[in-house]
C-alpha cells in the first residue's frame, strides 16, 4: 500500500518528464542522498569510508561511463581501465603544471583528455562491430599503458612511472580525511549521475539507443551514425577519466600504470552486466555487488575459520574465495541475465500491488 | 544502492569483530599476502615463512617476553585496491592495532605510504617498495629494510667487476639490462645509467612487456648485441621464460645475473636444465640447515602444525624470505619493549621506534640461529635501509649454491641519489624533514 | 642491415606465431560452433598443463598421464557446456562472454586449489637448443622444439579442417554455425554437437598447454597466453580454422620484426600492443577478418 | 474524392533509374513523378522491384543510372546518390516492410526519435536539462503527443515496443515517420500481414495523414483493393520495368497489368 502512484495524476508533460515521476521514489532518493551525505560520514568508520564506500562510488562512476557506451549505445569496449588511467595521469599533470586551475577543473580537463583518447579509439566502431570491436579496444588498453610508461612527461619523469596525487584543496578547504574524501567523491559522482540520467532521457540518449537497437533505421530517420557513436565513446571515456582521477586522488593516493590493468576493465564490465545493461541505477548496484562480494567472502571465511578454529591453510581459503566469486557470477548471469536493475524493477512492480494480489 | 551495502555492512562487521576478541599481552600482526593469481608461488611461500616464524616464537618462547603474536590473514591478490582494503580492515585490530605491515607488493607499498604515516603504523618493505624511502627523515614510517633495488644493483656491478677481475676491467664491456616493463622493472634504470658512466661499460636496456611469457624478440636483440653480461630484472613467469629463451638463443646462462625476485626455486625449476649455471642475487639464502628453520620444523611441523601444505617448500628462497620478514617484525617489537615496557603490547608508533633503533649484529644473528641466513642490520633515523649487502647464488640444477659472501653496496653512489629523490618528494608534498640529531 | 639476422627474426616470429595459433584454435572451435567467445580458454590451457604435470609427478607414465588428462579435459568441457552454457542459450553474446570470464576465475582457483601454486618444469624430451648445423651454416638459431611445435600446430589445423570438412559432426557444425534454428529444424542434435565441440576444445587446450608448458614451464601465467591469441583471432576471423594459423603467422612475424627493428627507437616493449594495432588496421580494411564468414552482429 | 488539400504539381520525379545487384537487374529505366498532396501507389508482383524503388527514393540504395529530382521551395534539385540521412533532412520519411522500430525503447521514445532532426540543443545543454533543453524537450513532447493522439496509441505510450502486437507496431512506426513532419512519406507495405479491421484502421490513418497534414505519400501495397481505394495514381512495376502508370481505373483496365498479375492471386 505504501508504494503507489495511484492518485498521482500528471497534468503537464513537465511533471510527467521528471526523473522520478512517482512521489515515493522522490522521497526515497532524497532520503538516500541525505543519509549518504550526512549520516554516513558521521557514523561510518574509516574502514568503511576509505576501503569500501569511496572505491564503490568511484567504480560506480566508471561503470556508469561504460554503461553509457555499452548499455545505451551498444558498443562493447574492454578499454575502460585505459581511459581511467588517462584521467588519473592527466589530472596529476594539470594539478602539477597549472596549480592555479584548481582541482575540480583539473579533473574535468583530465576527463576531456580521456574523451579525446576515447574518440580516437572509437573510430574503428564506425567499421567494425561486436567482439571484433571489443578486441580492437584492447589495443587501446595496452597502448595507453605503454605510452604512459614511455612518455616521461606524463609521470613527471619519475623513474618508476609512479605518481603521487597532490593534496586536494578546493577554495582553501583541504580534503584529507577519509570522510572528506568520501564526501567529495560522493558529490562528484552524484552530480555526474544526474547529468548522465538527463542525457540518457533526452535526444542524445534516444539517439544512442536507436543506434544500439537498429542502426539502419536510425540513419534513415536522420540520426548521424558517426557523430552518435563517437559522442558515445567521448562521453563514456569522460566519465571513466574522471573516475580514474578520483581513483588516484580520493582513493589510492599513489598510482602506477599497472593499477589500470585489463583485469580492472573486466571488473567494470562485470559491474555493468551484473548491475543491468542500459541502467543508471544498475551501474551502482553492479558496482556495489562486485566491490563487496570478494570482501564479503573473505570476511565470511575469516569468521568461519575463526569460529571453527580449524587450521586450514590460507591458500585453500583464498582459492575457494576465487572459485565462489566466479561461480556466483556465472550463477547470477544464469538466473538474472538482465541484472540487478531488473530485479529491482520486478520488486517495485510487486510492491505496487502489495498487499493485494492484483 | 546503499541498501545492499548496509546489509553487507552488518554481516561484515560481525565477521571481523569475531576475530577481534581483545586480550591483553597480545601483539597483533596482519598477514596481508597473496595466495592466488599469477604470483601465488611467491606470495604463499613468503606468507608461510612469515607466519610460521611468529608461531614458532609463540610455541618456543611464548612470544616476545610473554607477549604472544596473533595474526589475521588477508588476501591481497597482489592488487592495490585489495591490499588497501586489507590494511584498513586490520589496522585497528585489538589490542594495539597493526604492529607493522609487510605489504609484499611495491604497488601496495606506494598506496600505503601516506596512510601508514597518518595512522602511525610502520610500513616495512623488505627488498621491494619505494627505494628513496630509505631516507628516514622524510619517510618516518616507511622502512625499505635490509637492502633496496639500487643497492642491489651496485652490488651486482661489483660482482661483475669481481668476475671480470677488477672494476677497471668493466670499461668497454657490454651489459644488457632485461627488465620487466613496470614500475618495479624501471626502478633501477637511473642507477644503472649512472654506473655505466662511472665504469664506462656499454648499457642497453631492453623492456619485456608484462607478463613476459614471450621473449623471442628481446633475446634475438641480445644475441645481436652479444653482451658480456645480462642483468635479468624479472618477475614471475618472465624469469623461466628468459632462461629458456636464452638457451634457445644460445646465450650462456652463467652470464645471466638475476635480481632477488628472479632468484627463487620457482624461477628456475620451470626452466628445467636450461637454468643450470644461472646466477641470482639474494638478501636471504635458501636451505633448511639453519637453526632458525630447524626450530620451525621442530616446534611446528613436528607437531603437525605449520602453514605450508607442501613441506618440500620449507627452506625455499621465498619461505626463508618470509622468515626474515618476521625476524624483523619480532625483533622490532622486542626492541620497542626495551623502551616502552617489557611484556607489553606495543603500538605501531612504539614499534616504529623499535625499527628505527634496531641493530642485529653477528653475535645476535647467532642467537637467532640465522648466521649467514641474513645479513647484520643497523637501522637509524637517517638510514631506514640498514644493510644493503647481497649474496650471489648459482643454480646447479638441483638447488641454489651460495657463491659469494655478503657483497656490500656502493652507498657513496646510492645514498646521494636516495636523498635527492626523497628531497624531491618532500618538496612536492611540502614535508619538512625530521632533524635526526633530535631523535633519541 | 644484416640479412641472416632479418631472416632469423622472421623465422623466430613465424614460429612464435604458430604457438599463438595453437591457443587461437581453441577459441575458434567454440565460437564456430556455439557463437561463444570463450575467454576461459586460457584457464583451460593452464588447467590441462598443470593437471598433466601433476599426474606425471605422481610417477605415472607419460602416455597414461596424457590419457587421464585428456579424460579430465573432455569431462570438463562437457561439464562446462552442460552447467554454464546450456542454461544461457539464446542470451546475448556478451552475457555468455561474461559467463566465461566468471568461469575463468573458477578454473584458475580450482587448478591451484587442487594442484597448488607451484610452477613446474615440463620435459617432452625434445631438445630446445639451437640446431648445430643451422647455426653453423646460416648463423640462424632454430630449435627442434620450435619445429616440433610448428608441426603439431600444422597437424592440428589440418586435422580440424578435415574434421569439419568430412565428418558428419563437422558438416553439422558448419550448419550450426550458419544458423542455429535451421540446424535444429533439420534435426541436428545441437546439444550433442556442442558437448562434442567443448570436448574437442578441451583436447586443443591440452595440446596448447603441453607446448607452452614445455616452452616456459607450467604455471599460472599460462592463462595469459589467451591475450596473445586474441589479435590472431580478429586477424584470422573468429570462425576460421585456417585463419587461426595464417593469422598466427602474420601476427607472430610482424610483431617480432616490429619489436626488433622499431622497438629500440621508441623504448621497446611495443609487443604488448603492436599485434592488436596490426589486427586493428587490418580490420578497418576487412571488417570480418581474413577468413571471417560474416560480420558478427552488434553485441 | 473530397479532400482538404488539392493535388498540386510535381514535387518529386524519378528519371530513368536503373539499379542492379551484381547480375540481377532490380530496376530498369524507371521514370515517374509524384505530385504534391497526392497518394501515389507502387504496385507489382513479387520481385517487381517495388521496395528497391522505395530504397532508391530515400537513398538507402544508389542507382547506377538515372536520378531523383526533388522540388524544395520552388527550385528543383537533382540527386544521383544522396544518403538516407540527407533524404531525411529533405523531408522524406518512411516505414519499413518488416518493422524497423527500436525494440528496447518505449513507444514515446521511438516516436520522439523521429524528431531528432528538429532538435537544436547540444548534448551539454541536454545534460544540464534546464532552460532551452528542457523547453525543447517539452515542445517536442507536445508535438509528438499530438501525433500519438492522432494515431490513437495514447494507451501504449510508455510500453516498450518489443512488447506490442504487430499491428500496433506498424502504427508506431507510422507515428515515428510522421513525427519528422515529412513532406514526402514512403510507406513500404503498411498493411502487410494485418487482419481486416487493422487494415481498415491503417487505411483511415493513411488517408487522414494525407488529408490532415497534407503529406505527399508514396506507398507500396500488395492488397489491390486497398491500393485502388486510397491512391490517386498508381505505378505498376514488373521485373524492374514500369509497365503502367495512371489512375486506378486506367491501371485496372491496362492489359499489360492484367497479364503481369495473371496467375498471381490477389
Amino acid at each position: 500500500m505504501l508504494y503507489r502512484e495511484a492518485g498521482q495524476f500528471k497534468s503537464t508533460y513537465a511533471e510527467d518528464q521528471q526523473i522520478f515521476p512517482i512521489r515515493q521514489d522522490r522521497i526515497a532518493v532524497a532520503a538516500l542522498l541525505l543519509v549518504a551525505f550526512i549520516v554516513v560520514p558521521l557514523l561510518a568508520n574509516q574502514y568503511w569510508l576509505s576501503a569500501i564506500l569511496t572505491p564503490f562510488l568511484i567504480f560506480a562512476l566508471a561503470t556508469l561511463g561504460l554503461n553509457i557506451l555499452t548499455g545505451y549505445a551498444g558498443q562493447l569496449s574492454l578499454g575502460t581501465a585505459a581511459f581511467m588511467a588517462v584521467g588519473a595521469f592527466m589530472a596529476y599533470n594539470f594539478v602539477l603544471r597549472m596549480p592555479w586551475l584548481g582541482v575540480i577543473p583539473s579533473f574535468i580537463l583530465a576527463g576531456v583528455c580521456a574523451a579525446a583518447v576515447g574518440i580516437v579509439f572509437g573510430l574503428p566502431s564506425l567499421r567494425i562491430k561486436g567482439f571484433y570491436l571489443a578486441v580492437a579496444t584492447l589495443a587501446c588498453q595496452f597502448f595507453v599503458l605503454w605510452a604512459i610508461q614511455r612518455i616521461g612527461w606524463i609521470t613527471n619523469y619519475s623513474a618508476s612511472g609512479v605518481i603521487t596525487a597532490q593534496k586536494i584543496v578546493i577554495l582553501g578547504y583541504v580534503f584529507d580525511t577519509p570522510a572528506r574524501k568520501y564526501v567529495l567523491t560522493l558529490a562528484i559522482v552524484a552530480v555526474m549521475a544526474l547529468l548522465a540520467k538527463n542525457l540518457m532521457r533526452s535526444e542524445t540518449g534516444r539517439a544512442f539507443m536507436a543506434v544500439r537497437d537498429m542502426d539502419v533505421a536510425a540513419s534513415v530517420i536522420g540520426i548521424p551514425m558517426m557523430k552518435t557513436k563517437l559522442l558515445a565513446f567521448a562521453i563514456s571515456s569522460f566519465y571513466c577519466g574522471v573516475a580514474g582521477a578520483l581513483f588516484a586522488y580520493t582513493y589510492l593516493g599513489t598510482v602506477e600504470p599497472e593499477a589500470f590493468t585489463l583485469d580492472l576493465s573486466f571488473r567494470i564490465l562485470f559491474m555493468v552486466i551484473i548491475g543491468g545493461v542500459g541502467s543508471i541505477l544498475g551501474s551502482f548496484l553492479g558496482a556495489a555487488f562486485i566491490v563487496l562480494l570478494p570482501i564479503f567472502l573473505s570476511v565470511l571465511f575469516g569468521a568461519i575459520s575463526h569460529a571453527s578454529g580449524m587450521e586450514i591453510s590460507h591458500a585453500v581459503v583464498s582459492n575457494l574465495e576465487l572459485i565462489i566469486f566466479g561461480a556466483l557470477i556465472v550463477f547470477f548471469l544464469i538466473v538474472e541475465p538482465h541484472g540487478l536493475a531488473r530485479l529491482w524493477q520486478i520488486a517495485k512492480e510487486k510492491l505496487r500491488l502489495w498487499p493485494f494480489p492484483h | 544502492m546503499k541498501h545492499s551495502t548496509l546489509a553487507l555492512a552488518i554481516v561484515a562487521s560481525a565477521g571481523f569483530s569475531a576475530g577481534a576478541l581483545a586480550q591483553a599481552k597480545e601483539q597483533f600482526v596482519p598477514h596481508s599476502y597473496y595466495w592466488v593469481g599469477p604470483f601465488a608461488a611467491s606470495g604463499s611461500g613468503i606468507a608461510g615463512g612469515a607466519i610460521d616464524y611468529l608461531n614458532m616464537l609463540n610455541e618456543r618462547d611464548g612470544g616476545v617476553n610473554g607477549v604472544k603474536f596473533t595474526g589475521e590473514k588477508c588476501e591481497t591478490e597482489y592488487n592495490n585496491a585489495r591490499g588497501v582494503e586489507c590494511y584498513e580492515r586490520t589496522k585497528k585490530h585489538p589490542p594495539t592495532g597493526a604492529t607493522l605491515v609487510h605489504p609484499l607488493s611495491t604497488g601496495i607499498t606506494y598506496s600505503l605510504i601516506e596512510k601508514g604515516t597518518a595512522d602511525k603504523i610502520p610500513i616495512v618493505s623488505v627488498g621491494y617498495g619505494r627505494t628513496d624511502a630509505a631516507d628516514g627523515r622524510i619517510f618516518p614510517y616507511i622502512f625499505p629494510l635490509i637492502t633496496n633495488y639500487w643497492s642491489q644493483n651496485t652490488a651486482k656491478i661489483k660482482f661483475i667487476g669481481m668476475r671480470e677481475g677488477g672494476m677497471d676491467k668493466l670499461k668497454g664491456k657490454k651489459i644488457v639490462n632485461l627488465y620487466h616493463d613496470s614500475a618495479y622493472g624501471k626502478e633501477t634504470l637511473p642507477v644503472l645509467e649512472a654506473q655505466a658512466k662511472m665504469y664506462g661499460f656499454a648499457l642497453t636496456n631492453i623492456a619485456v612487456p608484462n607478463p613476459g611469457n614471450e621473449q623471442q624478440a628481446q633475446w634475438l636483440q641480445i644475441r645481436q648485441i652479444q653482451p658480456d653480461w645480462v642483468i635479468l630484472r624479472g618477475w614471475g613467469v618472465m624469469n623461466p621464460t628468459a632462461i629458456k629463451a636464452a638457451q634457445r638463443a644460445g646465450y650462456p646462462r652463467d652470464k645471466i645475473l638475476g635480481v632477488w625476485w628472479s632468484g627463487s626455486e620457482e624461477d628456475v625449476i620451470p626452466a628445467g636444465d636450461a637454468a643450470k649455471g644461472y646466477i641470482a642475487a639474494a638478501f636471504n639464502v635458501s636451505g633448511t640447515n639453519y637453526p632458525v628453520i630447524q626450530d620451525i620444523m621442530k616446534h611446528l611441523y613436528a607437531k603437525g602444525k605449520g602453514e605450508m601444505d607442501d613441506k618440500s617448500r620449507i627452506g625455499s628462497a621465498y619461505y626463508n624470505r618470509g622468515v626474515v620478514f618476521s625476524i624483523i617484525t619480532s625483533e622490532a617489537v622486542r626492541k620497542a619493549q626495551t623502551r616502552f615496557g617489557k611484556g607489553q603490547s606495543m603500538t605501531g608508533e612504539q614499534v616504529r621506534w623499535g625499527l628505527e633503533n634496531l641493530t642485529i649484529d653477528d653475535a645476535y644473528l647467532k642467537k637467532l640461529g640465522a648466521t649467514g641466513f641474513m645479513q647484520p642490520l643497523k637501522v637509524s633515523c637517517l638510514d631506514h635501509e640498514g644493510g644493503g649487502a647481497v649474496k650471489f647464488q648459482q643454480w646447479d640444477g638441483k638447488q641454489w649454491k651460495v657463491i659469494t659472501d655478503w657483497i656490500a653496496s656502493d652507498q657513496k653512489l646510492v645514498r646521494p641519489m636516495i636523498e635527492a629523490s626523497a628531497a624531491q618528494y618532500a618538496k612536492e608534498k611540502g614535508i619538512t624533514p625530521r632533524d635526526c640529531s633530535k631523535e633519541n | 642491415m644484416n640479412v641472416a639476422f632479418f631472416f632469423e627474426v622472421l623465422i623466430g616470429g613465424l614460429l612464435a606465431g604458430v604457438m599463438y595459433s595453437l591457443v587461437a584454435l581453441g577459441f575458434v572451435l567454440i565460437y564456430k560452433a556455439s557463437g561463444v567467445f570463450n575467454f576461459a580458454q586460457g584457464a583451460m590451457v593452464f588447467l590441462a598443463a598443470l593437471t598433466f604435470v601433476s599426474i606425471l609427478k605422481m610417477g605415472i607414465n607419460f602416455w597414461l598421464a596424457l590419457v587421464i588428462t585428456l579424460g579430465v579435459m573432455v569431462v570438463l568441457g562437457i561439464g562446462i557446456e552442460k552447467i554454464v552454457l546450456r542454461p544461457l542459450v539464446n542470451q546475448p553474446p556478451i552475457t555468455l562472454f561474461m559467463a566465461t570470464i566468471g568461469l575463468t576465475f573458477v578454473l584458475e582457483g580450482l587448478s591451484q586449489l587442487v594442484w597448488g601454486s607451484q610452477p613446474h618444469g615440463l620435459e617432452l624430451g625434445i631438445p630446445d637448443v639451437p640446431m648445430e648445423w643451422l647455426s653453423q651454416k646460416w648463423n640462424i638459431n632454430v630449435s627442434q622444439f620450435e619445429l616440433f611445435a610448428a608441426g603439431v600446430a600444422g597437424a592440428m589445423v589440418a586435422g580440424l579442417a578435415l574434421f569439419f570438412q568430412y565428418t558428419r559432426i563437422g558438416r553439422a557444425l558448419r550448419a550450426v554455425a550458419d544458423d542455429h534454428q535451421a540446424a535444429l529444424a533439420v534435426g541436428i542434435p545441437l546439444k550433442h554437437i556442442w558437448a562434442i565441440v567443448w570436448a574437442v576444445a578441451g583436447f586443443v587446450a591440452l595440446v596448447a598447454g603441453l607446448m607452452w608448458g614445455a616452452r616456459n614451464g607450467v604455471q599460472f601465467a599460462l592463462t595469459f597466453i589467451a591475450l596473445k591469441a586474441l589479435p590472431v583471432l580478429i586477424l584470422g576471423g573468429f570462425e576460421s580454422v585456417p585463419g587461426a594459423i595464417i593469422g598466427g603467422l602474420i601476427i607472430g612475424a610482424s610483431e617480432k620484426l616490429a619489436e626488433v627493428y622499431v622497438g629500440p627507437m621508441v623504448g621497446g616493449g611495443i609487443e604488448s600492443w603492436f599485434a592488436y594495432v596490426i589486427a586493428l588496421m587490418f580490420l578497418l580494411v576487412r571488417p570480418q577478418g581474413l577468413f571471417g564468414e560474416k560480420i558478427i552482429d552488434r553485441v | 474524392m473530397s479532400r482538404a488539400q488539392q493535388v498540386g504539381e510535381a514535387v518529386l520525379s524519378v528519371q530513368g533509374v536503373s539499379l542492379a545487384f551484381g547480375g540481377v537487374k532490380a530496376l530498369q529505366e524507371v521514370s515517374f513523378d509524384v505530385h504534391e498532396h497526392e497518394i501515389r501507389a507502387i504496385i507489382g508482383p513479387n520481385g517487381a522491384g517495388k521496395s528497391s524503388m522505395l530504397n532508391v527514393l530515400n537513398g538507402v540504395y544508389h542507382p547506377q543510372k538515372g536520378a531523383i529530382r526533388l522540388r524544395a521551395n520552388g527550385a528543383w534539385r537533382e540527386f544521383r546518390n544522396m544518403d538516407s540521412r540527407e533524404a531525411a533532412s529533405l523531408g522524406i520519411a518512411r516505414t519499413f516492410q518488416n518493422i524497423a522500430l527500436f525494440k528496447g525503447m518505449t513507444v514515446l521514445d521511438n516516436v520522439l526519435t523521429g524528431r531528432n532532426l528538429k532538435m537544436r540543443c547540444s548534448f551539454l545543454e541536454q545534460a544540464i536539462w534546464i532552460g532551452r533543453a528542457r523547453r525543447e524537450e517539452l515542445e517536442h513532447r507536445r508535438a509528438v503527443e499530438e501525433i500519438i493522439d492522432f494515431l490513437e496509441i495514447q494507451h501504449i505510450r510508455k510500453t516498450p515496443v518489443g512488447k506490442l502486437p504487430y499491428g500496433l507496431q506498424k502504427r508506431v512506426e507510422l507515428a515515428r515517420a510522421l513525427a519528422a513532419e515529412p513532406r514526402l512519406l514512403l510507406l513500404d507495405e503498411p498493411m502487410a500481414g494485418m487482419n481486416m479491421e487493422e487494415k481498415q484502421d491503417m487505411c483511415r490513418f493513411v488517408l487522414d495523414v494525407n488529408d490532415h497534414y497534407g503529406t505527399t505519400i508514396v506507398l507500396i501495397e500488395h492488397d489491390m483493393g486497398v491500393v485502388m481505394d486510397i491512391s490517386d495514381r498508381v505505378v505498376v512495376l514488373d521485373y524492374g520495368r514500369k509497365i503502367a502508370d495512371g489512375t486506378p481505373d486506367e491501371v485496372r483496365a491496362n492489359q499489360a497489368v492484367i497479364d503481369a498479375y495473371l496467375g498471381v492471386a490477389h
